[in-house]
């Protein structure tokens, strides 16, 4: 850290000098770029610190093999802090000024949605990170997309649920974008797949105590089991205070609890909790034949020993984004934004972190529900809920 | 009423005018020019029309055009702040109104955009008017508290009402056209922004030299002074609060236009506080501050991106910095010691 | 001769002190009229609470025989009464002629939207305004300073600042809350030059002062205040030679003492 | 009655939180008619710099000290180098130097720390305290109990204490606390030192509640903010009252009303009061002498 914070006066002093010659971007080297406007900073700065720190990792590694169609990649990154304003602006300058070759990011749906209009009017592939189901649906022509959607993640749940004969729920959402999209999805999804939802309840953003909530959904007569959706700290003080109230009905996490630091956050408390996600944060559990397995393992290896960090699914949706990319250009043999485009759509059989990948002009996502895993956390760790029926 | 004048001293424009012929000249040209209420806004108006010339792409127009549109905004809250003396953290809820008008108008009330945008600005005039009158009785930090909760719970209701406003994702704003015209593009937002940039700041510069704008004025310095002078404070307070909340809505339904997709992040606490930033660092009580206030905040941290990381940590010494050497904001401050160094 | 301002049975307190007890004044129309008595008299409250700024307890105001009792002080103001206050409540922000300008509030008629497109009508109003603001600092003697911003005025100009303001206002009744303090004697002579002429011009003066040399020498009348109650009133002469008066200010009567309270 | 009893407790748990962030808006303003924007980052790093130092293989006692400490240097400097930099600044002007001061503060800890949620053990365990029905950690007491003691320290020290009677005196006037030999530029900067000191003790004490990263100072603030002006700022008691009772008034709405809206309804009765007492529930009502 020391020597980390003595090169950051040095960054600064070269970046206060770079200021004077900002006006004239850096166009000196013939390389494909790679551009990007994550959430880095703000409330959603955990979806985009681990998105841009994979994004980096791997273009360097990609750069280090001899980049991609003998060209080097070169990667833009813009902090939006989830604003939507804001990432229109950086979309505007990635296409404007930077003139990328693709554009891989926008950490939340609002920025997402914010920018696709640049890109559609640029003819300029954009992937987006982010979860909303509203990116690829309806499917427009240059955008696609690496997460699971929230309708998934409700299915996966419901469809657990049913298996234990569970069919009457709560919901607590956080009215965060993400805990209030997925929570929309599940009260749509709800009735198609037998589950009722009795009670709901929310909570805010920096919240810090939600027994109020809870004990409403205690008291709610029927209620077999309860749903969170919502990321950040809001799941881990869910889940804590779900214990602290010794509510009995099982409890269920969204896929926004996607990296180890829940399980250290929620201590205890967290055991017994289940939650889909994607193969990722099991890595080392998987039966060895998983086809997702060696890739996973990889990325968990790379990502924590880069970091020191656990890794989290929010990384691993930049590192699908980037590769389905990479593996376009390579097919396409060239970065002209329409062919690479073209290629990305043909993407079949990608295996990524999130899952196995296969795009086509009608799905521009190219998951389907097989890509999510049920997990249960015991002792403090991740475990498989063994699939019966599936 | 003949009261014999005491003390008299000679008035400076009876002194024989000083200096050579060529100095007059300039002086009957200039004089004027210089008194004249709008000549501020007339040098914005050249300043809009010839910065093009050294745009090289899009970009550039688009990052102009959010500076002129968050500009509209804070001389909005200038009027409020800088002039009449009374704080608001709650005006990006005001913009928001504006922001979601026009997008909810057309998609669920089949609303066309430009009457959108002008019933955002009244709905927000209304607004204004029903929360100003118990609000603006409060003063100082107390009113700062009032206001802030009152922004916080319209951005509470956007992020909430999802059926209407399509909550914490936002919803798309479909584009405005006017007489068949579609406005679309950086350019093309760039030219409207700046049309009402300009509209906006001799608003301002014509309400500031009018009646009402002196009793706003002389109710910052004292309001007591102002009641017994004939003024009443309570509505001077509550119409300038009213104005100020439409040149925000206005503003906000600008900037939803141009984005073509709104989120309630336009509307939270941070966008609020921006607003105060770019009033208080540009200059309270200066309309051209307002201007380099909103230049400032949108434009620096395009350039700060170079720093990546150290972005905020940069971006917070600056404001530190200016606000610690400028203290009377950078418009103010810069013509102080201008005016000094010609004395 | 018509009383154009009254006070019965005033009173106010502030948390169970009597600071104005049953004090009632009758000023007739064209008077200088002085209100004395030692600090804390109930002076200044008094004069807030005829100007509309505190809510008397007890008691009615009344304003050319109307019953103006609880007004905001921004009603009386249109019904032409206007003050200057002890401690100065300048617009410092603004010009000294902009000051006077708001002084011109009352009689400024124009609507808001004019205001805002600067409408013709609000071009003629301003013009006329600033004649009117202009005409007022001149009777003070600061037609000099006009442009100045009021907050680098000197003390003295200050005072008389206020006082063009609320002559701008064409008052009926004026009430000038210690103009005098803090203003050397070649200041406070001229002081008494143009409260004179305030008063010649037909405006009622009332005055609240500590300087006796220049409340005996313009006042018409004066009323002696001591612990919130009328202690004495008649003209110069007689409250001078009034030895309750005297003791007031002295707590016990003495001839140096007197000399040095009244001159 | 379990119900309301666990609603209390949920409110006391949150309220306590925002009391002690109020504590520290609170001191500050009184010595300095500056609102403090960067308390939440006070709070921020005394929870922070406890994890990581922690992390580091700190004992926790030391961690926690040292946070301390940090927070209070960090206090000084924004007195020392920003808001006695711009003595005689208006009061808008010093709170933008506070606003910068927190951008600041947080630029730093996202590059210093990092950008993820932590946690630190509560003092008393995990197990809940059961009573009536309802349920309590035991780190939510121990929340409560640390605003009762600063609150009773602040008191002690404000009314026994010769220099406790200069920063009142400093607050009540500043010119005429010069001038009977106070030295107030040292009274502000200690009143910065307190309650940075102040903030970071409530960062280490409400981690293991609200859990902490480089940006929960906002939040906080805003809650602080809210419950200082609620209480009346200026009054440390009133401090304490008003972020009980905003705390309280969240919890009842999340429970009885609406958890969407409890944020609303809580601002909205915040509102109410403000309109019927304008200096809030124990502030002194500002006489203006004319």
């Amino acid at each position: 850290m020391t020597s980390h914070c003595q090169s950051c006066f040095a960054r600064v002093a070269a970046a206060a000098f770079a200021l004077a010659v900002v006006a004239t971007p850096s166009a000196v080297l013939a390389q494909v770029k790679i551009g990007s406007s994550l959430a880095v900073t703000g409330p959603a700065s955990f979806l985009g610190d681990p998105e841009k720190r994979t994004l980096e990792m791997y273009v360097d590694e990609i750069n280090k093999k001899g980049g991609v169609n003998g060209e080097k990649l070169e990667l833009v990154i813009y902090d939006d802090g989830g604003n939507a304003n804001k990432a229109r602006t950086f979309a505007t300058r990635l296409v404007e000024e930077d003139k990328v070759a693709v554009m891989i990011g926008g950490s939340t749906t609002g920025a997402t949605m914010a920018m696709i209009p640049v890109f559609e009017e640029a003819g300029i592939p954009f992937i987006s990170l982010a979860g909303g189901i509203s990116i690829v649906e309806p499917v427009k022509k240059w955008v696609f997309k690496t997460p699971h959607t929230d309708r998934m993640a409700c299915e996966k749940i419901f469809t657990d649920l049913k298996r234990r004969n569970l069919t009457n729920i709560a919901i607590i959402s956080g009215t965060g974008a993400f805990g209030k999209s997925m929570r929309d999805q599940c009260v749509k999804v709800a009735p198609a797949s037998g589950i009722t939802i009795v009670h709901e309840e929310t909570y805010g953003r920096g919240d810090s105590d939600m027994t109020p909530q809870l004990t409403n959904i205690k008291n709610k007569k029927g209620v077999q089991a309860v749903v969170n959706t919502g990321f950040g700290q809001g799941p881990a003080i869910v889940t804590r205070n779900y214990r602290q109230l010794a509510i009995e009905q099982p409890l269920y996490q969204s896929h926004g609890v996607a990296s180890k630091q829940f399980i250290k956050l929620a201590g205890d408390a967290a055991n017994g909790v289940r939650l889909p996600a994607a193969a990722l944060l099991v890595a080392d559990k998987l039966p060895d034949g998983d086809p997702q397995k060696p890739v996973v393992t990889a990325y968990t290896k790379k990502y924590q020993d880069k970091t020191g960090q656990p890794v989290s699914t929010f990384g691993g949706h930049a590192y699908d984004g980037l590769m389905i990319f990479v593996e376009a250009a390579e097919r396409a043999k060239s970065f002209d934004p329409a062919k690479v485009r073209d290629e990305i759509e043909k993407t079949k059989n990608f295996v990524g972190t999130g899952g196995i990948v296969n795009k086509s002009p009608k799905d521009h996502l190219g998951l389907d529900q097989s890509a999510f895993r049920m997990l249960e956390i015991k002792d403090g760790d991740w475990t498989l809920v063994p699939e019966s029926d599936s | 009423m003949s009261v014999r004048p005491l003390n008299e001293r000679p008035l400076a424009k009876d002194m024989p005018a000083l200096g050579d012929r060529a100095g007059s000249a300039w002086r009957t040209i200039l004089g004027p020019l210089e008194r004249y209420r709008l000549t501020p806004v007339i040098i914005i108006a050249v300043l809009i029309a010839l910065a093009p010339l050294l745009f090289p792409s899009a970009y550039y127009y688009r990052v102009a055009a959010l500076v002129y549109i968050f500009a509209l905004a804070a001389i909005g809250l200038n009027l409020l702040m800088g002039y009449a003396g009374q704080v608001s953290l709650g005006h990006a809820g005001f913009m928001g109104i504006g922001a979601y008008a026009v997008a909810i108008g057309p998609v669920h009330l089949g609303v066309p955009g430009w009457l959108s945008l002008l019933a955002g600005a009244a709905i927000s005039a209304i607004v204004a008017f029903v929360v100003g009158r118990p609000i603006l009785r409060l003063k100082g930090h107390y009113l700062a508290v009032a206001t802030l909760g009152f922004g916080l719970l319209l951005a509470i209701v956007f992020t909430n009402e999802a059926e209407w406003t399509g909550g914490p994702d936002g919803m798309s704003v479909p584009r405005l056209v006017l007489f068949g015209w579609s406005v679309r593009g950086s350019q093309t937002w760039y030219w409207v922004s700046g049309v009402c940039l300009v509209l906006g700041a001799a608003l301002a510069f014509n309400l500031i030299a009018s009646p009402a704008g002196r009793a706003m004025r002389a109710i910052h310095d004292s309001e007591t002074a102002a009641s017994v002078l004939g003024i009443d404070v309570a509505r001077t307070k509550l119409m300038i609060f009213v104005i100020s909340a439409i040149y925000a809505s206005v503003a906000g339904s600008c900037l939803a236009l141009f984005n073509g997709h709104i989120t309630p992040d336009a509307a939270d606490f941070l966008t609020s506080i921006e607003l105060v930033a770019m009033v208080v660092l540009g200059g309270m009580g200066s309309i051209v501050g307002s201007l380099v206030g909103a230049s400032v905040l949108v434009v620096l941290p395009q350039v700060l991106t170079v720093l990546h990381d150290y972005e905020h940590m940069v971006l917070g010494l600056v404001i530190m910095g200016v606000m610690i050497y400028l203290r009377s904001g950078i418009v103010p401050s810069i013509a102080m010691a201008f005016r000094g160094w010609r004395r | 001769m018509t009383t154009v301002l009254a006070t019965e049975n005033l009173s106010m307190s502030f948390g169970g002190v009597r600071a104005v007890d049953g004090v009632s004044i009758d000023v007739p129309d064209g008077f200088v009229f002085s209100i004395i008595g030692p600090n804390g008299a109930g002076k200044t409250t008094l004069f807030n609470m005829i100007s509309g700024l505190y809510t008397p307890r007890e008691g009615r105001v009344l304003l050319e025989n109307d019953d103006v009792t609880g007004l905001k002080p921004d009603k009386l103001a249109r019904r032409g009464l206007s003050r200057t206050f002890q401690n100065l409540q300048v617009f410092f922000r603004m010009t000294a002629l902009e000051n006077v300008m708001v002084g011109r509030h009352r009689h400024e008629r124009t609507a808001i939207i004019a205001d805002l497109l600067h409408l013709p009508a609000v071009g003629r109003q301003n013009r006329e305004t600033r004649v009117q603001a202009e005409a007022a600092l001149k009777r003070v003697g600061l037609a000099a300073v006009a442009e100045q911003p009021a907050g680098g005025l000197a003390y003295g100009d200050l005072k008389r600042l206020e006082i063009a303001r609320a002559l701008a206002s064409e008052p009926k009744v004026l009430l000038l809350d210690e103009p005098a303090a803090g203003c050397n004697p070649v200041e406070t002579a001229e002081l008494e030059g143009v409260i004179r002429g305030i008063a010649d011009g037909g405006i009622t003066v009332v005055l609240v002062e500590h300087d006796m040399r220049l409340v005996m020498n313009v006042s018409d009348r004066i009323h002696v205040l001591a612990n919130g109650a009328t202690l004495a009133e008649g003209t110069a002469d007689e409250v001078r030679a009034d030895p309750s008066v005297i003791e007031a200010y002295l707590g016990v009567g003495g001839s140096e003492g007197k000399s040095r309270a009244v001159h | 009655m379990a119900e309301l009893l666990q609603f209390t407790f949920s409110g006391l748990t949150v309220g306590a939180v925002y009391a002690l962030v109020a504590l520290g808006f609170t001191l500050i303003y009184n010595a300095s008619d500056v609102i403090n924007f960067s308390q939440g980052e006070f709070v921020m790093l005394g929870g922070m710099v406890t994890v990581f130092l922690a992390l580091g293989g700190v004992p926790l006692p030391l961690a926690a000290l040292l946070a301390i400490a940090t927070a209070t240097l960090v206090g000084l400097a924004l007195h020392r180098f920003a808001i006695e930099t711009a003595r005689g600044a208006n009061a808008v002007t010093l709170i933008m130097i506070t606003i910068g001061a927190s951008i600041f503060l947080r630029g730093v800890a996202q590059v210093v720390f990092d950008k993820r949620y932590h946690s630190l053990p509560p003092l008393f365990g995990d197990d809940p305290i059961r009573f009536g029905g309802a349920a309590i950690l035991p780190q939510s007491l121990v929340v409560f109990a640390g605003a009762v003691v600063i609150l009773v320290l602040l008191w002690g020290f404000i009314d026994r204490t010769l220099f406790g009677k200069a920063v009142l005196a400093t607050a009540a006037n500043k010119l005429a606390a010069r001038l009977v030999g106070i030295d107030t530029r040292r009274t502000v900067g200690f009143s910065f030192a307190v309650s940075a000191a102040i903030g970071a003790i409530a960062g280490f004490l409400i981690t293991p509640i609200t859990l902490t990263s480089y940006n929960i100072g906002t939040l906080l603030a805003l809650k602080g903010f809210a419950a200082a002006m609620l209480g009346g700022i200026g009054s440390a008691f009133g401090a304490v009252i008003g972020g009980l009772l905003l705390g309280i008034l969240e919890a009842f709405a999340a429970g009885y009303l609406s958890s969407q809206y409890k944020d609303a309804v809580a601002f909205i009765v915040i509102l109410v009061v403000l309109l019927a007492r304008p200096q809030g529930l124990f502030g002194r009502a500002k006489v203006e002498r004319v």
